[in-house]
């Protein structure tokens, strides 16, 4: 069933290449342009439950890779509908400017997902209804999760300036 | 100083102020200050005097004659200084208000009505002044126009029937004894058969009932006080519904006398066993009603029900004890029944007319002058000692015991924790919890609102320290009545079966709070906090985050509210929906046209024959 | 007259330290029962004398007259309450009054909570008000059928005509308003079924969440006296109060370990729960032995 | 209870209260509450050294800080502190309070807790035994004795740099100082 699902993708999208990862799990890879595409033609095709969008940071390359991972509520895809088939989602955004449209109109349970990588990778998602922070209380110049994130600089920065309250009374 | 000098000086000076109120509003204020105040004086000098008056011949022969004597004086005393109080605190309390002068006339016509009633020797000046009384107080509880209207309509229709119920009792009265002089009724009565007795004492009892809201006949009371102005509901439920009680003792025991009373019916179902449990269901039912109130105001009109089941407890028992407890507690619902709605008139008056239990909070910090008020006026009608709601509530407590009437005891504490409960969600809604932002400047309440609620105040707490001093005065009351009297002395009530000496009470409480606050001081000095420095599980609470209590009781809401439905204001309803749909029918056979109206005299004098033929009725 | 001023000073202290006896035996049984070494029996006097050294935080004058006038009360009312042989004011008026005084206390409390303005204070209040509710309508009609069997309303008399071992729990009428009484104890106590009111879990202790040092110390104070009050009350109505004051202690601790052993291991209930309870079973108790009293009369 | 007990007992009443009715803050900051419970209940019994949790700080003296203190709990306790009655007692769990543990160099934790709050006295360990705790109880009952117990004080007398620092971490807090900054 993963079969055909791997051809039918590639028949449709022209940019998208599939693998078979294991038994039952397929990596789908497409361009910046057709991933929301591609992700409204998965959920049609049954995957109608988002587990989570995560995020990777290639400093080398230059990119964010962003990460949809989907999966089924109860079954697998029509028309076999017996086995449950994981389908991951990938796509690559420049790292300078990093901008995305939201999934939220596809999916409404990908809106924290979204802020939290805003958050701390600092990936635009254009569209988004609450963009505001979800676990962070403060802005960061760099996002804290990327890779050029220098923590012990801004532990320096940040905390260590802070004074012993001993040494003044 | 005779009563006829009192009467003529209260009505001329209600005119008086309706006149001078069209020349200059302050010279009217100032001349009804003078005019209540004088009126005090006036009855104040007339203590210790009794005797009997002729005002006036010509009413068809019969002489209208004016009676004082101490239980006259007090209900005079009692009302004369509520009617002064709410009149300063009306002052600027109904400043910015329209038809001003309309108001201050009426309030002394309820004054000089309500004087009247008490003073009147023979039943036609008793009933005429009762009709002054009953429509001038209908005009001023629709004062305030809207929803006003509906509940003096409400009102006056059964004070009405109340009225008429009365004046049925006169006439058959003057139709077997041919003279209406109480004291000639009474030496009449004494050799009446028992049937009659009990007749006019329902017929009587239905008029009384009705002004002094006994279960049955209580549901205008919640809404002409609510609706009312403060000053004036102070007095309609300080003082008009005491007439009522007035009317009772009357009744009871001038004209029907003791004994021949309190053997009406035989054991269980004696008539003043049924209105002890008459009184008893109008302690707590209502009570508990008022438990659910989210307005002040209604809250405060379900306790002068409740209340008034206690002094009908107290009267209708027929001891010496229960006598004066049911008058003291008349004397003490007066005071601090009037203490309470002063003070939530003040705080409607600086909140700009919220009433609301749910959405106020919090004003003890900018009002601490009313809050005391408030504060002593719920801890008298609580009864918690040292105030005087606790010396009249422990004589009626005393005689139901010893005279072995368990269950209405039991009825009685019930209301009193019943009150405690409502009072304290009174005081908690209104002055206690956090207060809200909008009245974070609300300045205090002015002077001329201030003076009534200190006066009434000290006279709650002086009352209950030395409640010698009016128990003296009731023991003379209870002589006149034919009870024998108690040993009285000034800290309280020296009499055998367990005596209840204030003093011993007070000393206990006062030397105990004394050394608590010496350990309080012992220890270290608090750091006094503003509001919002409190525990909020490690959060800081934002001044409008939380503000007030609403629905305090809930859970109790869930459990006794389907009992509490008012069942008997629905039947009312029902009643007054049917009566209008009936005459509905009726109007249609006045068609206008003149011919039909001559077969219906035909018709009826047709039947008239043929009954006298038929049946021969007479 | 020396005797009775002498009584009148020793009683008040007596309760304090009979009831702060029974809070640490209250701790060690509870603990024992959990399987655990517990505190010492005298922690609740070392728990006094520290929060005496605690200074604290006073929301106004409200806040302060409050706990006075609480604790006023409820020394005032263990004068009024016959102590085996020592009952320093029975003179006036007996149960009537002690019945009043109770009225005071909570009422003290909750208006010095009220102006605490916490959200927890106004729930704990609004649900200690409602448990007194419930639980005073069995308690007065016991009182009552007590009342009503002796024909006074002087505890002291109560207590001689039950002498000679005549205790009115044994009499027929008034065993069930004596069950009764039992049944809502752990209520008035303030015990675990019924700790809908200090309920630390939910509404964060309630009524005392803004009570700091002294504050807290006299409120437990005045639980010690509100422990010792409601037991000397029913030892003295229903087990006709001892003539010295050791076997009235001893008859205190027996009904005390009664309402201990309940709540070491009983949940708590919902405030309706616990309304509904105390409306059902104890009430119709009490009721039912009040009927019959006035009919055996 | 030994003579000299009771004679300390009649000599400063305030310090023996103080030493042997310890109520904690019922307070979780971070992941070293999961040792409080059993602590309290019956496997260690902490309520024999007079040790029990209550539920509001205005009743408590001591407050324990168990496990790492991100910024967001940060504002929370020094809420709670501020809350407490005056003589107070606090002691830091674990490694993470003392210099940041294991989130040494995480952006979001607190490195030195001392520099915010006073602390008087520390337990190390990632996550101290049940054991630990209570050395701690008995060290801080000797701390106590000899009057080096006091954080609170210096919390009073520095109140000004405590603040400072705080608000250099957490930007302006919401609430008014406890004590006069001039």
């Amino acid at each position: 069933m993963v079969e055909e699902l791997k051809e039918e993708l590639e028949r449709t999208f022209k940019e998208v290449s599939a693998r078979r990862a294991e038994e039952d799990r397929l990596v789908v890879t497409s361009g910046r342009e057709q991933a929301l595409a591609v992700l409204k033609f998965l959920r049609d095709k049954g995957l109608d439950h988002l587990a989570l969008i995560s995020c990777v940071d290639w400093p080398d390359d230059g990119e964010l890779e962003l990460v949809y991972i989907l999966t089924s509520y109860l079954r697998g895809p029509e028309p076999t509908g017996e086995e449950r088939v994981h389908v991951i989602l990938k796509t690559r955004v420049p790292r300078d400017e990093p901008k995305f449209p939201t999934a939220v109109n596809i999916f409404r349970n990908a809106e924290p997902y979204e802020r939290e990588i805003h958050e701390f990778f600092g990936v635009e998602f254009e569209g988004h209804p609450r963009p505001t922070h979800l676990i962070l209380d403060r802005d960061y110049e760099v996002p804290p999760f990327r890779k050029d994130f220098d923590t012990r600089k801004y532990v320096e920065e940040f905390f260590d300036r802070v004074p012993f309250v001993e040494g003044e009374g | 100083m005779s009563p006829e000098i009192l009467l003529s000086v209260a009505f001329v000076g209600a005119a008086l102020t309706y006149i001078l109120g069209r020349i200059s509003s302050s010279l009217r204020d100032v001349f009804s200050v003078l005019l209540s105040v004088a009126l005090v004086a006036m009855v104040a000098l007339m203590y210790g005097m009794s005797g009997e008056e002729e005002f006036y011949m010509g009413f068809l022969g019969l002489p209208l004659v004016l009676r004082y004597g101490t239980l006259q004086w007090l209900f005079a005393i009692a009302v004369s200084s509520i009617c002064a109080l709410s009149t300063v605190f009306s002052l600027s309390y109904m400043r910015g208000k329209e038809r001003l002068n309309f108001f201050y006339f009426s309030m002394f016509l309820v004054e000089a009505g309500m004087l009247g009633v008490v003073l009147s020797g023979d039943l036609v000046s008793f009933y005429i002044f009762w009709e002054v009384m009953s429509w001038s107080a209908f005009l001023l509880i629709s004062y305030n126009r809207g929803p006003a209207l509906a509940a003096g309509m409400k009102y006056i229709v059964m004070s009405v029937v109340g009225s008429v119920a009365m004046l049925v009792g006169i006439l058959s009265l003057y139709a077997t004894y041919g003279t209406l002089g109480i004291p000639e009724v009474a030496s009449h009565m004494a050799s009446a058969s028992s049937g009659y007795i009990l007749f006019t004492l329902i017929i009587f009892g239905i008029g009384f009932g009705i002004k002094s809201a006994i279960v049955p006949l209580h549901t205008w009371l919640p809404d002409a006080h609510s609706e009312a102005p403060s000053p004036f509901s102070a007095v309609l439920s300080g003082v008009l519904i005491k007439m009522g009680t007035y009317g009772f003792l009357l009744i009871m025991y001038v004209m029907v006398g003791i004994k021949a009373f309190l053997e009406l019916g035989s054991g269980l179902y004696s008539f003043h066993y049924i209105l002890c449990w008459l009184g008893a269901i109008t302690a707590v039912i209502p009570t508990f009603i008022a438990l659910l109130q989210n307005d002040a105001k209604r809250l405060l009109a379900w306790h002068s029900i409740g209340q008034i089941g206690y002094i009908i407890l107290g009267i209708a028992l027929g001891t010496s004890l229960g006598i004066a407890g049911g008058v003291f507690h008349i004397l003490n619902h007066a005071t601090f029944k009037a203490l309470l709605f002063l003070t939530v008139g003040a705080v409607e008056y600086r909140t700009g007319g919220v009433r609301d239990l749910n959405s106020l909070g919090g004003l003890i910090k900018r009002m601490p002058l009313t809050f005391v008020g408030a504060l002593v006026g719920a801890l008298g009608i609580i009864g918690v000692p040292l105030t005087n709601g606790f010396v009249s509530k422990w004589l009626i407590y005393k005689t139901l015991i010893l005279n072995r009437h368990p269950f209405l005891t039991f009825a009685a504490f019930i209301g009193t924790w019943g009150t405690l409960l409502s009072f304290y969600k009174f005081l908690h809604n209104i002055f206690l919890g956090q207060l809200p932002e909008r009245y974070k400047d609300l300045e205090k309440a002015p002077f001329s609102m201030q003076l009534p609620i200190a006066i009434l105040s000290l006279a709650v707490v002086f009352f209950g320290i030395l409640p010698g001093i009016p128990l003296k005065v009731i023991n003379k009351i209870g002589v006149s009545l034919g009870f024998e009297p108690l040993k009285v002395s000034i800290w309280g009530l020296a009499s055998e079966t367990g005596a209840l000496n204030t003093l011993n009470i007070f000393t206990a409480v006062l030397v105990a709070g004394v050394i608590v606050w010496l350990i309080f001081r012992a220890g270290m000095k608090p750091v006094p906090v503003p509001q919002d420095n409190n525990y909020a599980a490690g959060s800081y609470i934002p001044r409008d985050r939380y503000i007030y209590t609403a629905e305090f009781y809930s859970p109790l809401f869930r459990m006794i509210r389907p009992y509490l439905r008012d069942v008997v204001d629905e039947f009312y309803m029902a009643l007054s929906k049917g009566v209008r749909r009936t005459s509905d029918k009726l109007r249609r056979i006045y068609v206008g046209d003149v011919g039909y109206y001559v077969i219906y005299i035909i018709l009826f004098l047709a039947l008239l024959i043929a009954l006298k033929i038929w049946l021969k009725l007479w | 007259m020396w005797v009775k001023a002498v009584e009148i000073i020793v009683s008040p202290i007596l309760a304090f330290v009979i009831g702060l006896f029974f809070m640490g035996l209250a701790r060690k049984i509870t603990a024992r029962i959990h399987w655990r070494y517990g505190p010492p029996i005298t922690q609740p006097l070392i728990d006094v004398i520290k929060l005496f050294t605690q200074r604290s935080v006073s929301h106004g004058l409200l806040f302060d007259m409050g706990v006075i006038l609480s604790l006023a009360g409820s020394i005032a009312l263990v004068l009024f309450i016959p102590f085996g042989g020592i009952c320093p004011l029975e003179s006036s008026g007996g149960l009537l009054v002690i019945l009043y005084l109770m009225l005071l206390i909570p009422l003290g409390l909750a208006l010095s909570g009220g102006e605490g303005a916490n959200p927890n204070i106004s729930i704990g209040i609004s649900r200690k008000l409602m448990l007194s509710l419930g639980y005073e309508v069995p308690f007065l009609l016991a009182v009552l059928a007590i009342m009503t069997h002796y024909h006074t309303i002087s505890a002291v008399d109560v207590v001689r005509a039950q002498e000679g071992f005549r205790w009115a729990l044994f009499s027929w009428p008034l065993v069930l308003p004596g069950l009764a009484y039992l049944m809502i104890l752990p209520a008035m106590l303030g015990l675990r079924p019924f700790e809908v009111v200090q309920a630390p879990q939910e509404i964060a202790s309630g009524p005392m969440v803004e009570y700091g040092g002294k504050y807290l110390a006299l409120v437990q104070i005045e639980h010690a006296l509100a422990v010792f009050v409601t037991i000397a009350l029913f030892v003295d109505l229903f087990l006709g109060g001892a003539s010295n004051p050791f076997f009235f202690f001893l008859k205190m601790c027996v009904i005390f370990l009664l309402g201990m052993f309940v709540n070491a291991v009983f949940p708590r209930f919902r405030i309706e729960q616990a309304v509904r309870f105390l409306w059902r079973w104890p009430t119709a108790l009490a009721f039912v032995g009040l009927v019959f009293t006035l009919l055996a009369r | 209870m030994d003579r000299n007990q009771i004679a300390k007992w009649l000599k400063e009443p305030g310090k023996m209260g103080q030493k042997y009715s310890l109520w904690a803050t019922y307070f979780c900051t971070g992941c070293g509450i999961i040792e409080v419970p059993p602590v309290i209940t019956a496997r260690w019994d902490a309520e024999r050294f007079g040790v029990i949790p209550v539920s509001s700080p205005r009743q408590a003296n001591l407050f324990m800080i168990t496990g790492f203190v991100t910024l967001k709990t940060l504002k929370a306790i020094i809420r709670t502190y501020e809350l407490m009655p005056e003589p107070k007692y606090t002691v830091g769990f674990g490694s993470c309070p003392i210099n940041g543990g294991m989130y040494w160099d995480s952006y979001n934790t607190i490195k030195h807790l001392d520099k915010y709050i006073p602390i008087d006295g520390w337990i190390a360990g990632c996550m101290p035994r049940p054991e630990a705790i209570f050395i701690a109880v008995t060290h801080l009952w000797t701390l106590i004795d000899k009057g080096m117990a006091d954080g609170y004080i210096r919390y009073r007398e520095n109140y000004r740099y405590y603040r400072r620092n705080q608000e250099m971490v957490l930007g302006k807090l919401e609430w008014p100082p406890l004590y006069p900054v001039d």
